[in-house]
């Protein structure tokens, strides 16, 4: 590209520019359009799920579907009510789709194709997903509406309690990888991270199930307590912004996962024909997309202080445990600092694998004797309360 | 690249602008946030001397993390101040709360 | 490690301003506008709303944001020490856990001050 | 300073960091005050980059915007006096005075304005421009010096004593104060009074 473009006259310089700019706006575009195929692939999904047929009189399968919607959505009325900070009302919207978008500059999709391998690749995918709350923040303010307000803030609140555990469970491949490249992490991985740290893909799934703010984490829409949380003035094109972002983050939530844990590209005469690994790494996408749907589709909402509680006394003293044991495995098995075939990863994985099913059994043990503890609780309360003779039930305190 | 007086430059506007921002401002808040701009002005110099002068050796970047600790606990301790302080006296003017003052 | 590589995210920074903006300036022209005062009130499932937006917040969303904060650079942290594990040793390892004990142990103090609870 | 790429690039954050520093001291709306902190924080990102610190422009983004700003917001809406009608105190004529003088100060100190004009001996001279190129494992490089007892080993270990000193500080500071308390009352006792006034 570049080349052509100094051929045909262009200075270097300005012909990097050039084909830089076309390749953000060939990446940018696509994943908006992407978008609008996924919203059809997600009501379809969703409608066999409730065991409906989802959409399916425009066009074969009711492809064109999300298409004529998104036309209908611009020619909607764009309701501006009184008392709004006009500013930080249009700019909201805008920015819960940038710090999607973001994501997708640090994405490998190839050996070779990859937006640019910076080299604080993990860190990038961190920093572009604290966007989001400040997206919130600007939506639940400039609306002036007592619902958004408090909406933002829950959801905030929400998205900053998950914060911590997802980076922690995305340092674990860099330890296992020694570099912060996203593309260095998929060419470490000779065996797929997800059998050698199962644990932590776990962590990460419920952390960015509820980073991504649905069911069962979507406390921050709330239908039937805060309306429709931050979101409730927006009206026209701009709530199809906050939608869109919602449903990009979604399918970017699989691509990471795939990136981080199931070997992005990899998989048989990858690296010599690009073009497969594109594939593959579409394929891992979707199972983790699906997942994600999957989970959504069948898990009731959780209460607000039940989420609180799983982020703060659960998640993240889990995943900074879980991150020391992986990393004290690691110095522990000699040779694991010169890995480069999928022979040199198979011994240092298998002996993470047993130590996470060991990790797994012990949590899921503990776990178990919890509910047990707080059911007898419950039933004592209750045996408490029906007699007159009430016990002081905050005696414990 | 551009010459190093440039970012010192830019880091005295910014540390003259938080300093106006700690005189003059009445919300206890306001006056947090100017400190921050102050910060980051300290840390914009030590950031542009590390890269001008040793680039090899990367005090300078550990000096700007340490940085970033420092303002975080500040940030932390003082807003939970002002928070208490509103709860007592219900205000976050500054100058208001002048009970050790002479 | 160059500048270089940053001028990628830079353009696509201003891009994915200007894409997600297109439509809804778009729509300005193509979408109608009809305002009337009914229509641009505060929606409030029907009642009209009463008094200031601003309501008292409590002061478990700052502690929750608090503990976040601190948990955050903590975390930051982390990043160096993880990229630089392989070339380390035990002894490495033996601080960074004293590093997160510490802060475990404010987390632990944070828990049984029962601040961590959002029913008080 | 000759006009290149990346001069402009330099010229355009330079821009946002002074210009939303000072929306920052003069806005009114708090609210708005906060949104152009980030503003000017992110612009302090953009100078990390050009600087060749990714990593602290990536933890600028993390700390500064993800969090500080966050917490800043959330103790604003804690305290209801978000817009005032006189955001400034009586002496902000004599605080302006101090700013630009120390502004021209720093200035005449650190440009070779002054020596250009021939005063001898005033300013350093920090007109350095070609530095040589920052190590590959800079990062790298970074973490081991933390750890390293030789070099930020205590300084990594004293920085986690404040942040657990600030945690345990701030909680305590904001904790429910005891009549709060009782204006919400906890589950159980409300679940007993409503059994005793059923009897």
């Amino acid at each position: 590209m570049t080349d052509f473009l100094i051929d045909i006259g262009f200075s270097r310089d300005l012909a990097v520019l050039v084909a830089k700019t076309l390749g953000v706006f060939a990446l940018a575009m696509i994943g908006l359009v992407w978008t609008i195929f996924l919203i059809w692939v997600e009501r379809k999904v969703a409608g066999r799920f409730q065991d409906r047929l989802g959409p399916n009189r425009a066009g074969p399968f009711g492809l064109v579907q999300s298409f004529a919607d998104a036309i209908k959505i611009i020619l909607k009325e764009d309701i501006m009510h009184s008392g709004v900070d006009r500013w930080v009302f249009n700019i909201a919207p805008l920015l819960s789709v940038m710090a999607v978008l973001l994501l997708w500059v640090v994405i490998p999709f190839t050996p070779t194709l990859i937006g640019v391998d910076l080299s604080i690749g993990v860190l990038y995918l961190f920093a572009v997903g604290s966007l989001s709350s400040v997206a919130i923040l600007m939506a639940g303010w400039g609306s002036n509406n007592k619902f958004a307000l408090m909406g933002a803030f829950r959801a905030v609140a929400q998205l900053i309690s998950y914060e911590v555990p997802m980076a922690l469970t995305m340092l674990v491949p860099v330890v296992l990888t020694g570099s912060m490249s996203t593309q260095d992490v998929v060419f470490g991985q000779h065996v797929w991270y997800v059998f050698a740290v199962p644990l932590t893909l776990l962590i990460f799934i419920i952390a960015s199930m509820a980073e991504l703010g649905r069911a069962p984490f979507d406390i921050l829409e709330a239908e039937s307590e805060l309306v429709a949380g931050y979101q409730v003035e927006y009206s026209g094109f701009k709530f199809g912004l906050f939608y869109v972002g919602e449903f990009l983050h979604a399918f970017t939530v699989g691509v990471v996962m795939a990136v981080l844990f199931f070997g992005g590209w990899r998989g048989p005469f990858a690296e010599d024909v690009p073009l497969l690994g594109f594939f593959y790494l579409l394929i891992k996408s979707f199972i983790g997309y699906f997942v994600v749907l999957w989970i959504r589709m069948t898990v009731p909402r959780v209460r607000v202080d039940q989420m609180l509680d799983l982020g703060w006394k659960f998640l993240v003293p889990l995943s900074l445990v879980n991150l020391l044991v992986v990393a004290l495995v690691w110095k522990i098995i000699p040779g694991t600092d010169t890995i480069d075939s999928f022979g040199d990863a198979l011994v240092p994985s298998l002996v993470l694998l047993v130590v996470n099913i060991v990790m797994i059994l012990g949590v899921g043990a503990l776990l178990r004797e919890q509910g047990r503890r707080d059911r007898q609780r419950l039933e004592a309360k209750r045996a408490a309360l029906e007699p007159a003779e009430a016990a002081p039930a905050s005696a414990g305190r | 690249m551009v010459p190093l007086y440039m970012y010192l430059l830019v880091a005295a506007g910014l540390f003259s602008i938080g300093l106006y921002g700690v005189l003059s401002r009445r919300n206890a808040i306001a006056i947090l946030m100017s400190i921050e701009l102050m910060l980051n002005a300290a840390n914009i110099n030590l950031v542009a001397f590390w890269r001008y002068g040793q680039p090899a050796n990367v005090s300078g970047q550990a000096f700007a993390a340490f940085v970033f600790v420092v303002a975080a606990a500040e940030v932390a301790v003082g807003l939970a101040l002002i928070i208490n302080i509103y709860r007592r006296r219900r205000s976050v003017v500054a100058e208001d709360v002048d009970l050790l003052k002479w | 490690m160059t500048v270089n590589e940053w001028v990628f995210v830079g353009l696509f920074l201003a891009l994915a301003w200007l894409l997600p903006a297109t439509p809804v300036f778009l729509a300005k022209f193509l979408a109608p506008k009809r305002p009337n005062p009914v229509k641009q009130q505060v929606y409030e499932c029907g009642i009209e709303t009463e008094g200031d937006t601003w309501v008292q917040f409590r002061a478990q969303y700052y502690v929750y944001a608090l503990v976040f904060l601190l948990f955050d650079v903590e975390v930051v942290f982390l990043f160096p020490w993880a990229l630089a594990y392989n070339k380390l040793g035990l002894f490495a390892l033996f601080e960074v856990v004293v590093f997160i004990t510490l802060l475990i142990v404010a987390l632990l103090y944070t828990w049984r001050k029962r601040a961590l609870a959002w029913s008080s | 300073m000759e006009l290149t790429v990346e001069s402009l690039v330099f010229l355009l954050f330079s821009l946002i960091t002074l210009g939303g520093g000072l929306l920052v001291v003069t806005t009114r709306n708090l609210f708005h005050g906060a949104l152009f902190l980030m503003l000017s924080l992110f612009g302090v990102a953009g100078l990390f980059v050009l600087l060749t610190a990714p990593f602290l422009a990536g933890i600028q983004v993390v700390v500064y915007i993800g969090a500080i700003a966050i917490l800043i917001i959330f103790a604003i809406m804690l305290t209801p006096q978000v817009t005032t009608t006189q955001p400034t105190n009586s002496q902000w004529i004599a605080a302006l005075v101090v700013a630009v003088v120390l502004f021209a100060l720093l200035a005449s100190v650190v440009t070779p304005i002054l020596s250009e004009l021939g005063a001898e001996g005033w300013g350093a001279s920090f007109t350095e421009k070609n530095p040589p190129p920052v190590p590959e494992d800079s990062i790298v490089e970074l973490g081991s010096a933390f750890v390293d007892p030789e070099r930020f080993m205590l300084p990594f270990e004293v920085a986690s004593i404040l942040l657990m000193a600030a945690l345990v500080g701030a909680v305590m500071l904001v904790r429910p104060t005891p009549d709060e308390e009782e204006d919400a009352a906890p589950p159980e006792v409300s679940e007993r009074a409503l059994v005793e006034s059923q009897e």
